[in-house]
């Protein structure tokens, strides 16, 4: 084939940053010199690491660029294109060595990255089949549909893979009790209203990877007899449903899906549901509610799904990355893939990187990995080169987890025992800057947020826990009220309705339990040492730092900032609003607060 | 008392609208939440007459169709602009300054999370997450995404619509 | 049915399988707390005041939603069991008016109850309230939504029982409430007054307008009847202060589960009504005039017996009634068959 | 009644209420079950829920056609040729239980015969429903494992009443669906004490428990145990005595608990009847329109302030207790009628209630086990023979009452009085939940009469527009009999050319329209249909 390859990451992360814009301006610059024939531009799904986009990859070399605008498209062209010639200055930067690197392989952001359920994301064209197909896709369903049921179950029990979306729960198991639930009609439904904040891994497989969901979702299908299947997805992802309507329909063509799959007498009937904005849906029963048209309100459990869900019919529900992983586990065997993670979490795990961290994106790695490794050698470590305070995991369900903890082994087992959880797999890093009562506030804030309101520790405990630490937050902290905050956290756990109540207390809990310092400085010193809580500090010049430029006093929107040109500048705490804006502008680091 | 079967030809309300979306979903199970989400595509809100239509039509009661309607952010019962903008609120916006994106926003439009402008051109709203946080902070104006967001900006993205 | 094992409280006890905890306790003896359970509804599992520990389970299960197992050991009043519940009841403390000394549910109150029972004298926790409306608009029964707990027994009542689904959860989260589409006056509602709501409501949130003031739960006599209105037969109890009706509870041990319409629950103010006769009348030119029962019985019975000597038995006639007893309509018929004809019907055919 | 006496030997509903709820299929004609039986509407909705389907048979829309899998909304006075046709697809498509047939039933063969010409097609012409609509309504209900059909005056109150109770009933019998549980025929009873106050022979022909009159041995049983001697010649039914006092057969009468001023068909001409007496009692809780007529009114009591038993629509016996003491001078019934008769030289010493009670149980064998102490909570339904028997919710079981059941072959035939120019709307009259009956009691209830003040009479859109009307206009609605002023409604619940009006309000008196025409056998009137026209107000 004489056509040459450049594929451009097409995800939500490089389309917000202007990829198409680029990709356009590419595409006339290449018209321009009558060249467009010669190479085939294919977008791709996001290939993980959104603080470079838009990211370009030419082929047949595999030269990484990142951050290319428009204007870039002639330079590239020209140089690249036509005289071979790499264009340096579009080449990663490695930010701690300053190097330049050629190949993505090189970076570290992807060096120590097990790529499995992301491999094809960034690689293939998500809305052409026949990508998916040549890299083996749908190999893993022509197995099992030759396969017995039941040993289809074993397999994917025995590849000791667990619940990516929050719990952990052996999916095999999952399967095997949907499998014997009495039942003629059954269903099979994907979990993929991923809504913690900070991840974003399921969408980016499905924006990525459609197909391998899709099989996913016909491999349990057909291992538990159902013939109807649900993907309840978040409104919030327009891209990934619109991919996965492209792919259901060229599936259909190619007879993936629909009636007598592939001659094997299984059919399957897939359908998308969009999410109407509500958090607690995430939650298993609350999903099915929602699809079936009420409001998502999570109903009691036994009975489980997997005996009376969807419409009171058996219903095997699993999140999007889960089953990303079964065609893996169908096509390289229950063995290799048992063979990569931990004794007990088994596989590869993706994780969103975000927060003060240089590499935010997606990162996917082997179990086990410690926290260091993915923060430091996947992540390049904390942003501005501050100080790691703490990193939040697992999303509002989950726990912060301190330094010392860095160390942690990330799987299940251990995560539970530190305090937090896998959840979805959202890590969020905090610096010194982060206050770590504000951080559990603002959980708080959103679990109080999206709390469905059908049972009283959930709706009435998270308020009145919210309340208190707005007022630690706002200097009114009492000294009981750590008490008082710890034992509501204990009885929402011991005692809420459904898993958003049960665990919308560990952000408080695990910070209790870190950061407990903290908590006691801002109640009786009256002290935020992150010096993010508004009410608690003050606004000053570092004398040492200030010139005198005159940028703070021209930002401060209620004129607080007082000085001569290249003379030491002065704030009136009076009228500072401490909005922030002269700390965000002084190139100086001049202004600090107290 | 309800009355079950109104004379829809009297009322001036335009049930056109939803008419054709009942037709769409004829005889589609659970159908409630799919109904709705196309009914405000179609008016741009939830109108209390278009509910009471799809709860006569579908026999849901109107008391449910308007607690699933109130349960789900994504559905308004008052009209909204032409343009949403949705402020990500999200775990890395906010540790990257997402509350003074959102003031920025505030200041520029002069409306309130929740408000829409006078002109219905505009209407902005706060969203727990987007799940663009590796562009943090993140606003999204009806599908577009705008990341890396710096106060400055806002205007200038505003201005472009 | 196959049985199961159980241990509750230290007591071995044998159930069937698929009884939940709840009525494994009941059956025991064992008193569990409950608002939001009923059980002819859909289980909710949304109070969460029955909690209950079940050895090797993460958390507190609640009793009315979990069925037993085999070998499972509960304890429905352990220190944790009791920490939790108390800490139910300071939460709905803490948004809900603390007026029981004037509240017409006082005496018949589960929260009243249960904030007795665990020692709860209100809520430690400060902050944000509710604050609704009372609303007094329909003409059958007050709705004081500032002491709704969101049990959703009404709403499931209105749905799955009366079928007139007037109510349901609306909004999300701290600001769900109980209410019609739009929040309109129930009047306007496709509510139609059956007060199932009002009977099954576990605290003063929903409380009947007649009777007002005029008795406590247990200041009151409660007399087990028969509706007087169409065929079904309802049984309800007639709640009696100072010789008058002052309200209608339901028999949920009859036949009919408790279940009422607007008539036999609200329509028995007729009885007192200023217009009800209160003396036998005769009239005289015309006119009605009071007379005595011996006048009247005595003008009655020799008319009659007038009429059956002079034009014999078979001019009489006598119309019994569909909505007198039994006895009163055996009587009747006995009358005009002892005076000799069999000239009597009632009105079963309208 | 008459029609189901026929059929299985007795009147009343065959099943219970709580049944319904576990049926898998619920065929209701002619009954707005949710506003005139409302707690056994709510077992109806229940059942459909669990998934039981449901067929609804009206000429109105009502609220349990939210529910229904088929809505047949048929012409008014057209059920013959429905139920007809339904039996006709059962035949044809061997939907029908023969062996049930074989064992149990006689009169099959001129069942098949009368229903040959009756093809959903030729069913159709006549009830105005679409043929196919009744052939799947047909299937539905022959396919069911247990299907229960509820019926109420929609069926009852036509000049075909009988008859169309016979077609009810031979659905039933065609498909064995009597004598178990969750099926059966179940006509609802419209008053607290219909029921009771039939078996307790309140009716010109029986005495206690259905037993005739006319029979010497049971008629001596009763002279015996009262007496007296007693007459062997049925009496006359309640239009029977009113057109009796228009041509002064009858002389004097005596009036419980009931307002047929209002109640009855063709109100001038009971007014005119009653006027004719020499001599008129009315017992009553209020100074009633019908007392106004009175000679003498005497003050009876409440429900609440006496002592007995009701019998409900599925003929279970349960406890009245008395919770008040009776208001002014006002007395029981029972005690006013014992005053007369000792006045009238008979005598009488019940010294309660349940003195009574225990004379019926002596006289009356379905009743014979059944004592107050037995009733307790939830009474017991008769027949309960003796003092261990359980009581009896479903009958029929394995035998009719009156030995196999009864096929009866019945035609359809137009109703008394059919629209024409001058008169072009049928009147249908029934009840509204709020009130009931002539209101003497729910408008006389705060509440009740807050909520429902008013007569709104129904008509359909095209009809109100065709006419220039709108909705709360006010129209005269005029018969050959009378005419009344009355509010209107403007609903799609009734279908064009007909209009309905509950009898709940004397100032909107309905039955000044209505035509007395009464069904030969169960002299029922005809309150279902009558012509009237509609003229601006």
């Amino acid at each position: 084939m004489s056509q040459k390859r450049i594929l451009l990451c097409a995800g939500t992360g490089c389309i917000s940053s202007g990829a198409l814009k680029a990709r356009d301006a590419l595409i006339e610059e290449l018209n321009k010199r009558n060249m467009a024939n010669d190479f085939l531009i294919v977008g791709s799904g996001c290939h993980g690491f959104c603080e470079q986009g838009p990211i370009f990859i030419v082929y047949p070399e595999e030269t990484f660029y990142c951050g290319v605008q428009p204007e870039d498209a002639a330079e590239l062209v020209e140089e690249h294109l036509v005289n071979g010639r790499i264009v340096d200055r579009l080449l990663f930067k490695d930010p701690i060595s300053g190097v330049r690197v050629r190949n993505h392989r090189e970076i570290g952001f992807y060096a120590k990255q097990m790529r499995k359920v992301l491999g094809n994301c960034g690689v293939i064209d998500p809305e052409n089949i026949d990508e998916y197909i040549s890299a083996k896709g749908y190999e893993g369903l022509k197995k099992a549909l030759l396969m017995e049921k039941t040993a289809i179950i074993e397999e994917v029990k025995s590849s000791g893979l667990r619940g990516r979306g929050g719990a952990g729960f052996s999916t095999g198991m999952k399967w095997d009790f949907t499998y014997k639930a009495k039942g003629e009609k059954k269903y099979i439904v994907c979990n993929a209203d991923e809504g913690d904040p900070g991840a974003f891994m399921d969408r980016s497989v499905l924006e990525g990877d459609p197909h391998a969901v899709i099989e996913g979702m016909l491999i349990a299908a057909y291992a538990i007899n159902a013939d109807e299947g649900y993907v309840y997805v978040r409104a919030e992802y327009p891209l990934a449903i619109s991919r996965l309507r492209i792919a259901i329909k060229q599936a259909l063509e190619y007879g993936f899906l629909g009636e007598n799959i592939l001659g094997s007498g299984f059919s399957f009937d897939l359908k998308i549901k969009e999410g109407a904005g509500a958090f607690v849906c995430g939650e298993e029963t609350a999903l099915l509610a929602s699809i079936e048209g009420e409001r998502g309100m999570p109903r009691p459990r036994p009975p489980f799904p997997a005996n009376s869900g969807l419409w009171g019919k058996p219903t095997c529900l699993n999140n999007v990355e889960t089953l990303a992983n079964v065609p893996l586990i169908l096509r390289e065997g229950a063995q290799a893939y048992a063979a990569i993670g931990t004794e007990r979490s088994k596989g590869t795990k993706v994780f969103a990187l975000t927060g003060k961290i240089n590499n935010t994106g997606l990162a996917e790695v082997p179990m086990g990995m410690t926290m260091r490794e993915i923060i430091f050698d996947i992540g390049g470590g904390v942003k501005d080169n501050r100080e790691f305070k703490a990193v939040q995991i697992g999303g509002p369900s989950g726990g912060c987890l301190p330094a010392e903890q860095l160390d942690l082994p990330v799987d299940y087992d251990s995560l539970a025992v530190a305090g937090a959880i896998m959840g979805s797999g959202g890590l969020v890093v905090m610096d010194e800057k982060t206050c770590m009562v504000d951080l559990a506030r603002f959980f708080l804030t959103f679990t109080q947020n999206e709390s469905c309101g059908k049972c009283i520790p959930c709706r009435e405990g998270t308020k009145r826990m919210l309340e208190i630490l707005e007022r630690i937050t706002e200097g009114k902290g009492e000294e009981d009220d750590l008490d008082t905050l710890q034992d509501l956290a204990i009885a929402i756990k011991d005692s809420s309705l459904c898993g958003l109540g049960q665990t919308a207390p560990n952000p408080v809990l695990s910070t209790l339990r870190y950061f407990m310092d903290e908590y006691k400085e801002h109640i009786l010193e009256g002290k935020c040492r992150a010096g993010s809580c508004t009410n608690l500090i003050t606004y000053y010049v570092f004398a040492d730092n200030c010139i005198g430029c005159g940028v703070c006093k021209k930002v401060c929107p209620v004129d607080a900032i007082s000085g001569e040109r290249k003379v030491l500048h002065e704030i009136d705490t009076a009228l500072c609003i401490k909005c922030g804006a002269c700390i965000e502008k002084c190139k100086f680091d001049a202004i600090k607060t107290r | 008392m309800k009355e079950v079967l109104r004379c829809y030809a009297e009322d001036p309300f335009d049930y056109k609208p939803v008419e054709e979306v009942l037709v769409k979903f004829q005889g589609v199970k659970g159908a409630l939440i799919p109904i709705l989400q196309a009914v405000q595509e179609a008016y741009g809100y939830l109108p209390r007459q278009a509910l009471e239509y799809v709860s006569v039509k579908q026999k849901v009661p109107f008391s449910r169709v308007f607690g699933v309607a109130t349960f789900y952010a994504q559905f308004h019962l008052e009209p909204r602009g032409r343009y949403i903008i949705r402020v990500c609120q999200g775990t890395a916006c906010h540790v990257r300054g997402g509350a003074k994106i959102m003031q920025a926003l505030k200041d520029e439009l002069n409306l309130e999370v929740g408000g829409t402008s006078e002109d219905l051109k505009f209407t902005l709203e706060s969203v727990a997450c987007i799940g663009a946080c590796g562009l943090a902070p993140v606003i999204m104006i009806n599908n577009d995404t705008y990341g890396r967001l710096t106060t400055e900006k806002i205007a200038e993205i505003v201005r472009a619509y | 049915m196959s049985k199961v094992s159980i241990t509750i409280n230290g007591r071995a006890v044998q159930v069937d399988s698929g009884t939940t905890i709840l009525e494994a306790a009941k059956a025991a003896g064992i008193d569990i707390p409950t608002f939001c359970h009923d059980p002819e509804l859909t289980k909710a599992g949304a109070c969460r005041i029955c909690v209950v520990e079940v050895a090797g389970a993460r958390n507190l299960p609640a009793s009315c939603t979990t069925p037993v197992a085999e070998g499972m050991v509960i304890e429905t009043e352990s220190q944790r069991v009791i920490n939790s519940r108390k800490t139910v009841l300071k939460l709905i403390w803490a948004n809900h008016p603390q007026d029981c000394l004037v509240c017409e549910k006082t005496g018949s109150c589960r929260l009243q109850d249960y904030s007795y029972r665990y020692d709860i004298t209100g809520s430690t926790y400060k902050g944000e309230r509710k604050e609704i409306e009372f609303d007094d608009t329909n003409p059958f029964f007050f709705r004081d939504l500032n002491k709704c707990i969101l049990c959703g027994k009404c709403i499931r009542k209105c749905h799955e029982v009366n079928g007139a689904g007037a109510i349901d959860f609306t909004f999300r989260g701290f600001d769900t409430k109980v209410t019609t589409a739009f929040d309109v006056p129930i009047e306007e509602s496709s509510c139609v007054f059956c007060g199932m709501c009002v009977d099954i409501c576990p605290v003063g949130a929903l409380t009947p307008k007649q009777g007002l003031r005029q008795g406590r739960s247990f200041e009151v006599d409660r007399v087990l009847t028969t509706c007087a209105y169409c065929g079904c037969g309802c049984t309800f109890y007639l709640k009696v202060s100072n010789d008058k009706i002052i309200g209608v509870s339901p028999n949920f041990e009859g036949s009919l589960d408790g279940h009422m319409c607007v008539k036999g629950r609200f329509g028995w103010d007729y009885i007192d009504n200023d217009n009800r006769l209160k003396t036998p009348m005769i009239k005289k030119d015309g006119e009605f005039v009071e007379a005595t029962w011996d006048e009247a019985l005595t003008l009655v019975a020799n008319k009659f017996k007038e009429v059956g000597a002079q034009y014999g038995a078979d001019a009489l006639a006598g119309l019994s009634s569909a909505r007198a007893t039994n006895e009163e309509n055996y009587l009747f018929q006995k009358l005009f068959r002892s005076l000799g004809t069999n000239n009597v019907d009632h009105c079963a055919r309208l | 009644m008459a029609g189901l006496a026929t059929a299985f030997g007795s009147g009343a509903m065959t099943n219970t209420i709580g049944e319904l709820e576990d049926a898998k299929m619920l065929f209701v004609i002619g009954s707005n079950t949710t506003e005139n039986h409302p707690v056994i509407g709510y077992r109806v909705k229940m059942a459909v829920k669990k998934g039981a389907k449901l067929i609804v048979a009206d000429p109105r829309y009502i609220e349990l056609c939210d529910y229904a899998n088929i809505f047949l909304q048929l012409k008014p006075g057209s059920n013959i040729a429905l139920l007809n046709a339904m039996a006709h697809v059962i035949i044809k498509e061997g939907l029908e239980d023969k062996e049930f047939i074989n064992s149990r039933t006689e009169g099959f063969k001129e069942l098949k015969e009368a229903v040959e010409k009756y093809t959903p097609e030729y069913a159709s012409k006549i009830t105005g429903l679409p043929a196919e609509d009744i052939v799947r309504a047909a299937r539905i209900y022959g396919e069911a494992d247990a299907a229960s059909i509820l019926y109420t005056m929609g069926v009852t109150q036509h000049t075909t009443g009988t008859k169309n109770v016979m077609a009810i009933a031979n659905l039933a019998l065609l498909t064995g669906n009597m004598g178990k549980s969750g099926a059966g025929v179940n006509p609802l009873r419209g008053q607290n004490n219909v029921q009771g106050a039939c078996d307790m022979g309140a009716l010109p022909n029986v005495f206690t428990g259905y037993q005739r009159v006319a029979d010497d041995e049971v008629r001596c049983k009763f002279a015996a145990a009262w007496g007296t001697e007693l007459s062997a010649k049925p009496g006359l039914t309640v239009t029977e005595m009113f057109s009796g006092a228009e041509n002064k057969d009858i002389r004097a009468m005596y009036v419980m608990g009931e307002n047929p001023f209002i109640s009855d068909p063709d109100t001038a001409h009971v007014a005119h009847c009653m006027n004719a007496l020499d001599f008129l009692v009315v017992q009553d809780l209020f100074m009633t329109e019908t007392a106004k007529f009175a000679d003498v009114v005497l003050p009876a009591v409440s429900f609440a302030e006496k002592e007995g038993t009701f019998v409900n629509t599925e003929r279970r016996i349960q406890k009245v207790n008395q919770a008040l003491s009776p208001r002014g001078e006002a007395r029981p019934d029972w005690k006013i009628i014992q005053g007369i008769a000792q006045k009238a030289g008979f005598d009488w010493n019940y010294t309660c209630a349940e003195d009574i009670f225990q004379e019926i149980v002596s006289l009356t064998p379905s009743y014979a086990g059944v004592s107050y102490d037995r009733l307790g909570k939830t009474g017991i339904h008769w027949p309960c023979p003796t003092e261990i028997h359980p009581g009896t919710p479903v009958l029929h079981m394995g035998k009719f009452t009156r030995g196999l059941g009864r096929f009866t072959a019945v035609e359809h035939a137009d109703p008394a009085e059919m629209p024409d120019e001058e008169y072009p709307f049928m009147l249908t009259t029934g009840r509204i939940l709020y009130h009931y009956h002539t209101g003497t009691m729910t408008r006389r209830s705060r509440g009740l009469s807050e909520i429902h003040k008013e007569e709104l009479m129904e008509l359909n859109p095209a009809d109100a527009a065709a006419l220039g009307l709108k909705e709360c206009d006010l129209v005269n609605v005029i018969s050959r009999r009378g005419s009344v002023k009355t509010k209107l409604k403007v609903t799609n619940r009734v279908p064009e050319g007909v209009v309905f009006m509950t009898f709940h309000f004397a100032e909107t008196a309905v039955n000044l329209l209505t035509n007395s025409q009464v069904c030969p056998t169960a002299k029922i009137p005809e309150l279902k249909v009558c012509a009237v026209r509609l003229e601006k107000a």
